[in-house]
């Protein structure tokens, strides 16, 4: 299996999903002739031609908006929104509309579309290239939401979200992108939407997150092996619907559960992950429910000392694992 | 002789001095007929005009009665309605409207029956099953896409579908429809540049009723032309008299015909008068004057396209009574109906969240 | 003191300070002539002209960007979006701007200003005038989120929170403005941004709440005494900050917590709270954390049976509590 | 005579003729001077863009050197954001500016110290504390209202202040920049429309430099002009040569004018070249020609103006390169200050989140 990385996965995921079905389409600002500001979308438009990987004006709520006319019509558009950031001006058109097409339609209509958004810090990228915006989705039905950490999951989970009949956020770690490698199949998979996955089986303290801080974790959990202290993480790579199963189950494996994410504490994903634990899981654990998270300011800063006070990292979460172990 | 007095018709004089009319088949010809129009399509326009109407009508004393929770009318606009669904291809295009479009949705074939099961939220309506409010349309059935209460979000849908047409290289036309207070929204903005720079074929068709609630076009639409703005995305802007099917049929065939040529959107600003409230939860007393009510009713285009077919000599009096006769009875036949239908099951409450 | 409707207190509170304060001015879809669809604003214009009581043109995301715009400037806005539903197209503007203005400016520029906006449903208002949108908020540090139940909290938080520094999303709930009638002092009085309130205090369960599933905990607690079940209720009044302080104290009185709101149960506020409490007072709980919540669909349906069996009532809050009580 | 065919000036005709020249005065008087603009002015405004420039390419040269994360650029850009400055009130006026407005910000009064210090992100950054980026304007001391950077949203805050210096009857004007991807979003629909509405003391300029990162004007704006957008907003739309900056002051006069005199807003679009690419991160080899960037820098603003300034005696060659000299010492010295100046407090990373 050839190893690449996390992006190289993204545009693995592109090019044969839109190979397989000329209904796939790509759209968004620059994905054309510049290849997208990442470079995701290279050589696409050499490939597909400029009707199938689609440079749109600078409009994120007719990017949105015309990923649904169109998927709704029977294409199935891959949507590309520059930086994660940049999703508020689409929010109505994701969640007023994307969102609630099959609800209030009675099932007669329904939005097949993909939106992927590069999120998250670490890059100098400050306040409006920095964010984490899931939580902002997190509560709304009928939205599915992916945020893979590894290329594998990446490819698996990006050509699952183009096949699905619903509409997908799909957000890619930008800090990942060329950080994290890893082996990938060369021939076609796909993975369930809506499975957590383990990524590492361990006994003491059970460690749920996703993105960057999930490799966070599994380094810090190689390093506090030498400890005694053995880490369970999970991946839950899909944020909504969340895999309550796989979390209780988690959960209970150690009765200490420590929740991390990038995005701010207050209102986060963690904290609808604790919930559930509280209210499934409350009698199996041996320890208060931590949420290691960014702290809760607007957005991340560009000027290094904050940023880097503002990211978590592998001592960080070391410590609080330990923490935890040794409550 | 005393003849050459009589003021004579300019037909007459281009007779005389040409010894005939080139213009002369033109000149006799109805203004239907030289659109394409049939005697009996012309028919059916009002009649489709006329049952909107008095479904419309109907919702209004079925809210007074407490009997359903909520109207919103087409009540003045029905003559754009009907005239933009005839001027396009009913079997194949696709519509994205918006609330005020009962119209139109007859026109592309929801019934009565249907506009009812919908009024009293019933199980059947075909729109949503009961789960959106009357007004809110959407039916597969007639290419006819789901709308939301959140105004204008439908132009780029339109949009994006018009885009999926060019790209499967489909002669077909979608075209949305809005307020002109609407027109104000970004997604406006967003949806037109977009269409106008891939050249789609899409068509943007502002009711413009002259209010929105109770803000009026002055305080709502710097400059006071949604049909001015065209010029800003270098596509055509039209306006209309909204009054008038025929005027409308003959702006939305060109930019339909327009489209399928492969020469992009076009922006229709039909012009006319919201008769009633907003809604059933509006009072218009409190922001417009019950004279220029009463002025905007003798406009009320109803009568205005009644009187042109019986000048056409399409229908007589006593036909349109007796068509709004047969029109009463299956608008009481689908009240009656839609009033029997069973509720959704309160299970199905969540059905239909995902695949 | 006089008793007045929820409406009332909003009306009033909106009369004094205009009276107050010069710069405090409205703005908003039909304020003007038309008092507001809910007649919040009724006669505001005769007193105070058409320069401070504006009717904007139909444009949610100028609203909120005038407001921004304005307040920056040194006035003292009130925005009105017509219903909670229609703040999707603001989205950019609340959260990219106003929400973080403060904190990018280093402390130089700030937006005191409000944004009012009637949610929730129970008033056949179907999918798109009964939502509640508290959820895609409370993960935005910057804002402040108040949703009262009473009137009395409704006069002197809104009076706070046009008084306040930052920006405040004012969240009324439609169903409680002619329904919940309450004394209401005449004269000018605040009351505290980011402090929960103990509407009733109590031994067995503690609900905590805001809105109008608040009422439904308050009669639930009354019917619930007969049967011998003492139920302590927190009306959590501010959703950001939250008032972690009152959250621990109201779930170690008693050790069985129940969070109920209206918004849909995954991502919503409950899911803080509940995680506020696993993190905070696991080991004083007796039972596993319950929320009680609108159900995971897109939005409220406009069918009688299924607003219905969307809406919580207080036999389903009673249920609720028994069982927690039998625990 | 052999004097007769002598090629005459239409000047000497007209003396000839009429025996003097009504014109003359205006023939005679440069255009600055024509338009208000003294000497000095002219060339403090030169200094002002060669400054800006300056300071420009040495952030790309510690960018290159890996001192500082990133750029972006006014480049091609200075004679807009000059001749709009000096046509404004520096003393009373209000900015909503983008990211590539730096000569604009030196003229309202920042200094190159404050453009190192935000380019460095340090404490002492004015903007922000060094919390945002370079280019992110923000500045109580000069009325420059902090800037975010998703694009297009400064606009509704310009319409916003606009409205409030009415309301207290100021004779105050807000500007607002973007660039012409930028005009596309709904927030330019929403912002021009309201200001039309309320005829509001701000002006729009559009700094059309051809490209939104890699996308060209024929894929972005339908229609393929900014200011023709403006007549649909019932305002003025002004398109002007945004490689001079006289073109451009003019353009910002009359409107700043129009707005004071309570008239309304005006649009304002400044044609121009992205002389760099869109920012550190950006190759724009991928999306455009070498010839074409050559073709765009043989009319840099920046020679045209000095070229200017020496034909009316204004400046000599060599007072330009004294000039220069000290402007390279003036952001050398900034350089150095900058680089040397604190980081900001990890521990100030929750300040200013509340009041
Ligand atoms: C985004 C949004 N904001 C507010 C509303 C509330 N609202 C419903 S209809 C309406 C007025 C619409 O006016 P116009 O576009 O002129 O259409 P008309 O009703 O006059 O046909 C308003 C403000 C809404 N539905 N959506
Ligand atoms: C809402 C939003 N979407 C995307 C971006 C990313 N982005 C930054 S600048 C830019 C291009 C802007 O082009 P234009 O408005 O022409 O200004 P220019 O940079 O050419 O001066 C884009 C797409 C952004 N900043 N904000
Ligand atoms: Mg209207
Ligand atoms: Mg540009």
């Amino acid at each position: 299996m050839a190893v690449i990385s996390y992006i190289d996965a993204v545009t693995q995921a592109l090019r044969e999903e839109m190979q397989r079905d000329e209904k796939v389409f790509i759209l968004g600002e620059d994905v054309g002739v510049r290849g997208g500001v990442f470079q995701v979308t290279k050589g696409l438009i050499d490939e597909f031609g400029e009707a199938r990987v689609l440079d749109t004006p600078l409009t994120e709520s007719a990017i949105a908006g015309v990923a649904i006319g169109a998927s709704v019509y029977g294409m199935r558009p891959v949507a590309e929104i520059q930086f994660a950031d940049f999703i508020m001006p689409a929010v109505n058109q994701i969640v007023s509309e994307a969102a609630k097409m099959r609800y209030r339609s009675n099932g007669q209509w329904h939005c097949p579309l993909v939106i992927r958004a590069p999120y998250g810090g670490g890059v100098n990228g400050a306040l409006y290239h920095s964010q984490s915006v899931e939580a902002m989705f997190n509560s709304v039905p009928g939205l599915k939401i992916v945020a893979p950490s590894t290329p594998y999951d990446v490819k698996g989970l990006l050509k699952a979200a183009i096949r699905d009949e619903d509409p997908v956020l799909f957000f890619e770690h930008k800090r990942c992108y060329r950080l994290i490698k890893g082996e990938v199949p060369e021939d076609d998979y796909t993975l369930p939407i809506g499975k957590a996955d383990v990524k590492r089986e361990g006994t003491d303290v059970t460690v749920i997150s996703y993105g960057l801080t999930l490799h966070f974790a599994l380094q810090a959990a190689e390093q506090l092996e030498q400890e005694g202290i053995s880490v369970h993480v999970l991946d839950l790579r899909t944020l909504l619907p969340l895999d309550k199963e796989a979390i209780v189950e988690a959960a209970v494996k150690t009765g200490k559960v420590l929740v991390i994410h990038e995005d701010n504490k207050t209102g986060g994903v963690g904290g609808e992950v604790s919930a559930i634990i509280a209210e499934e899981a409350l009698f199996d654990l041996d320890a208060p429910i931590q949420r290691l998270c960014g702290p809760d300011v607007p957005a991340m800063p560009y000027s290094p000392p904050l940023e880097k006070e503002f990211m978590l990292d592998v001592n960080k979460v070391k410590e609080a694992i330990r923490d935890l172990a040794h409550f | 002789m005393e003849k050459q007095s009589t003021p004579r018709s300019l037909k007459t004089v281009i007779r005389e001095v040409f010894g005939f009319d080139r213009r002369e088949q033109k000149v006799e010809k109805s203004r239907h007929a030289a659109l394409g129009i049939s005697d009996e399509e012309m028919k059916e326009m009002y009649r489709i005009m006329l049952l909107a109407r008095r479904i419309d009508e109907r919702m209004w004393l079925l809210n007074r009665a407490g009997k359903i929770a909520f109207v919103i009318s087409c009540q003045g606009q029905e003559a754009i309605q009907v005239g933009t669904a005839f001027a396009l291809n009913r079997e194949k295009d696709w519509l994205f409207p918006y609330y005020r479009d009962l119209a139109m949705m007859l026109a592309f074939g929801q019934s009565a029956k249907d506009q009812m099961l919908s009024a009293f939220a019933k199980a059947d309506d075909p729109n949503s099953g009961g789960r959106q409010m009357p007004g809110h349309y959407g039916d597969a059935r007639f290419r006819i896409v789901s709308g939301s209460s959140p105004v204008t979000t439908q132009l780029l849908h339109a949009v994006g579908a018009a885009l999926a047409m060019k790209m499967n290289q489909q002669d077909t036309v979608a075209l949305t429809t809005f307020g002109e207070g609407s027109s104000n929204q970004g997604d406006f903005h967003e949806g037109l540049n977009f269409a106008g720079v891939h050249k789609l074929p899409v068509i943007f068709l502002c009711e413009n009723n002259r209010y929105a609630i109770s803000v009026p076009i002055s305080k709502q639409l710097a400059g006071g032309s949604v049909a001015a703005r065209a010029a800003g995305y270098g596509m055509p802007g039209v306006k209309v008299d909204g009054n008038d099917p025929l005027a409308v049929y003959a702006a939305v065939k060109e930019a339909a015909d327009r489209a399928r040529r492969g020469e992009g959107p076009t922006l229709i600003e039909a012009m006319a008068y919201r008769l009633v409230p907003h809604s059933s939860d509006d009072d218009d007393r409190t922001y417009r004057k019950r004279e220029e009510v009463e002025e905007a009713r003798k406009k009320d285009p109803l009568l205005r396209f009644k009187n042109v077919l019986i000048e056409e000599g399409i229908l007589t009096e006593e036909d349109a009574q007796e068509m709004d006769r047969q029109i009463m009875k299956e608008v009481d036949e689908a009240t009656e109906y839609a009033e029997q239908a069973p509720y959704p099951d309160p299970k199905t409450l969540t059905d239909h969240v995902y695949a």
